[in-house]
């Protein structure tokens, strides 16, 4: 064993041997370590956090026909460590009137609930993190953190924009949470458990190929829990100016845009990991733990791309329609697919490999074709309803 | 004193303030936030009796959504006297005299049973809780009526509950 | 370890806090607010007992998510009846509910 | 237990990071507060009013059938994980139990309760 294949292990078993060395139990020794793994994790993904300010703003940029930030440095890159500098020495202001307390918890409350995520993401085979049997709810218990968060700082700030903003933004995150917990359901039941690192080992085939909706209707539900386009109806430049966060200044801001940014990122590594096979790729992963971090990250990256891609192509939805949208259409076609899925995964059980997928895939498609045709003919109805007046006023002309 | 006793000695201290705090607080989202403080320190504890399953639904139900019911209703309801007024009524004293009252006729009563301080078994390797619970809920030797009641009951909530806050006169 | 007692009393204590503020609340939604603390409590004495009684009956934990879906029940209704009596009364103390009185 | 230790860690410095970063830029930044420059912000005008509007009930709608379907969705959990070893008899509780849930999600759309009006 060397430190290529078990780097952990190795710097763990080391750092053991230092500690007892000073005299420490061996008790306080693992607890100390832990908390410096956890400080370290936690220290690269700050880092990474700095970085996604660039990617995004290069993405952006060239999905807007532009350049991006191009000044400072190679490609740009040094401009986020600017932009940190920038938000460091702003003044902190308060709003009158504003309670100061919740005020200022809620930027930590929001950076935390992103942050403890990472305590069950697990990077690779020899490193799960923490392997909760309960992750796929710690997923959505962190997110609970972060809405309530998004209420505090709105409530505190003593604005009306920011209060009504609040209201928006969790109206929109508590209501995509229910398709989203419910497609969270069919990874559970294919893997027959709902710790994470089971999900991936039991990912033989990518659980996209067994159920393409459900891994696009996750995608939408987390694009709204985000709070990204097309669904940041909470900071409505033209109606509401910036949402729950329009009194924050300085570093305080900054940890709800570093928050947003590293969540995007975080849930396209949730993406990856319950339906594009996490750390696995044909077995790279078990050359290096270094490599499955590397295969992680980048099925992340991808993840997040597809999120920036569609935040910079659709446009904002109104409230309606988007909550429209989550109870009238996705809310039903989630439970619709739970249900066929539990029935389909009972019937196909002893099924041969193929059998199984083959029905799983038909069973989507047929579940996506016929909800869109329900869709499309009621929203038919609508226009015809909508423009049906119109027409006959024009006949008068 | 072990370091898990020291943890449920700190966690009980502030889940029992924060308890006290959501019942006098005169802000009734204080009193909200409050409440998220000591339902988060029962999933603490629920983690400390090993039930980890419990403890994260208690988050998903509790701070995800219970109080967020709550934040919005003293929203929608909020009025000049019932935030300026007293927060407790004028009979206060009886109420902590009952309270007082329930607490000491509860720990007399505990202290007289004979498994009251009896220590927790160690728990069998292998064991999953939540598969157990998956098996105690859908056998019917076990709680699948309950389960299903539970739905029935939900359903009622929200019919009853839609009803009530907006039908039209 | 911690012995069973140590829970019940903390069990103990939160349901006694939130019986005073079910009786001395003023506000209706702070009523409401005790009650969810009296649950809790239930829940606690739930689960210790599962933990120290026999761990393979899992009736502790299945009645504590009953608890949970009662818990859910009662804050729906209970609100709703807050808000539709806030609608009509414009008011939501409690003492000032008085209708029933004559 | 022990792992939730760890999760615990990962809390405390999750918080402990936030924390600092916000206390650095305290320090940095100038202090120089006055009145026009803590006044609320509203479109550049003076801020009419508290900040309390009157809010939709259809908040509280939408917060309600939440509140039931997030339950019912946590109980589903450990049924999906059994699922696998379970015979016809448990998908069938388990389809039922979202028909009842879904029935109230029928009467609510009847109601026209999920509208934004």
């Amino acid at each position: 064993m060397n430190f290529w294949n078990d780097p952990l292990k190795i710097a763990a078993d080391w750092l053991t041997g230092v500690f007892t060395g000073w005299g420490m139990t061996p008790v306080a020794a693992n607890v100390l370590i832990a908390f410096l793994g956890t400080l370290l994790l936690i220290t690269i993904l700050m880092v990474i956090d700095i970085f996604l300010v660039w990617i995004e703003r290069k993405i952006v940029a060239r999905f807007q026909d532009r350049i991006g930030p191009n000044r400072l440095g190679p490609f740009g890159l040094i401009q986020p460590f600017a932009d940190i500098i920038k938000l460091m020495i702003k003044e902190d202001t308060t709003p009158q009137g504003a309670d100061k307390v919740v005020y200022n918890l809620a930027p930590m409350l929001s950076m935390m609930s992103v942050l403890i995520l990472w305590a069950i993401v697990p990077l690779a085979p020899v490193m799960l993190g923490v392997d909760l049997n309960a992750g796929m709810l710690f997923i959505i218990a962190a997110g609970s953190i972060g809405t309530l968060s998004i209420i505090m700082a709105g409530w505190s700030s003593n604005n009306k924009f920011s209060v009504i903003g609040a209201f928006r933004q969790v109206a929109v995150m508590i209501s995509f949470e229910v398709p989203m917990l419910a497609v969270m359901l069919i990874p559970t039941i294919f893997a027959g458990s709902m710790g994470l690192n089971d999900i991936i080992q039991s990912q033989n085939i990518w659980f996209f190929f067994l159920s393409p909706l459900a891994a696009l209707i996750f995608l939408i539900a987390a694009i709204a829990e985000l709070g990204r386009a097309p669904f940041d109806l909470a900071e409505g430049e033209s109606e509401l100016v910036a949402g729950f966060n329009i009194e924050y200044s300085g570093m305080k801001f900054g940890m709800f845009y570093a928050g947003e940014l590293l969540h995007a990122f975080t849930f396209g590594g949730f993406w990856a990991i319950m339906f594009f096979g996490g750390y696995r790729f044909f077995g790279l992963e078990k050359v290096s733990p270094f490599l499955a971090i590397a295969v992680l990250v980048f099925k992340a990256m991808l993840g997040y791309w597809v999120i920036m891609w569609v935040r910079y192509t659709v446009m904002r939805i109104r409230i309606d329609q988007m909550l429209a949208f989550n109870w009238k259409f996705l809310t039903p076609v989630s439970f619709v697919l739970v249900m066929v899925t539990a029935l389909m995964n009972a019937l196909l059980k002893g099924a041969d490999g193929w059998l199984y997928v083959t029905g799983m895939i038909l069973s989507n498609v047929i579940v996506g074709w016929v909800s869109l045709e329900i869709a499309r003919s009621a929203a038919k109805q609508e226009r015809e309803r909508i423009e049906g007046p119109k027409q006959v006023v024009e006949a008068h002309h | 004193m072990t370091g898990e006793q020291v943890i449920f000695l700190i966690v009980g201290a502030v889940t029992l303030l924060s308890g006290f705090m959501v019942v006098t607080v005169r802000n009734l989202v204080h009193a909200a936030l409050w409440l998220v403080a000591t339902l988060f320190g029962v999933a603490i504890v629920y983690t400390l009796l090993n039930a980890g399953f419990l403890a994260v639904v208690q988050v998903v139900v509790y701070i995800g959504a219970i109080a967020i019911l709550f934040i919005f209703a003293v929203m929608l309801t909020r009025r000049e006297a019932a935030e300026t007024g007293a927060p407790l009524n004028n009979n206060w004293w009886v109420g902590a005299l009952m309270a007082g009252l329930t607490f000491s006729g509860l720990v007399y009563l505990l202290q007289t049973w004979s498994g009251f301080s009896k220590t927790a078994s160690t728990i069998p390797s292998g064991f999953d809780a939540i598969s157990q619970l998956g098996a105690a809920l859908t056998s019917p030797q076990g709680y699948v009526l309950p389960f299903e009641v539970a739905s029935v009951l939900l359903l009622a909530a929200l019919v009853g509950a839609v009803y009530l806050a907006f039908n039209k006169k | 370890m911690i012995p069973l007692s140590w829970y019940l009393i903390l069990a103990a204590g939160l349901f006694s806090i939130g019986l005073f503020g079910v009786l001395s609340r003023r506000n209706a939604v702070a009523i409401l607010l005790g009650v969810e603390l009296m649950l809790n409590a239930i829940n606690i004495n739930l689960v210790a007992f599962w933990r120290y009684g026999d761990i393979s009956m899992m009736a502790g934990q299945v009645f504590a998510i009953i608890v949970f879906a009662v818990a859910a029940a009662e804050v729906a209704v209970g609100l709703a009846l807050v808000i539709s009596v806030y609608r009509r009364r414009n008011t939501v103390v409690a003492e000032e509910l008085d209708l029933l009185k004559w | 237990m022990n792992e939730w230790l760890y999760v615990g860690l990962f809390f405390i410095v999750g918080l402990i990071i936030p924390v600092g970063a916000i206390a650095v830029g305290w320090l940095l930044g100038p202090k120089k507060p006055n009145p026009i420059k803590q006044s609320t912000y509203e479109c550049g005008i003076e801020p009419v009013g508290e900040s309390w509007v009157q809010f939709k009930a259809q908040y509280y709608i939408f917060a309600l059938v939440f509140l039931v379907f997030d339950v019912e969705t946590v109980f589903l959990f450990p049924w999906a994980v059994k699922l696998g070893q379970l015979g016809l008899f448990a998908v069938v509780e388990g389809i039922v139990f979202i028909l009842i849930l879904v029935a109230g999600l029928v009467y609510t759309w009847r109601k026209g309760m999920l509208e934004w009006v």
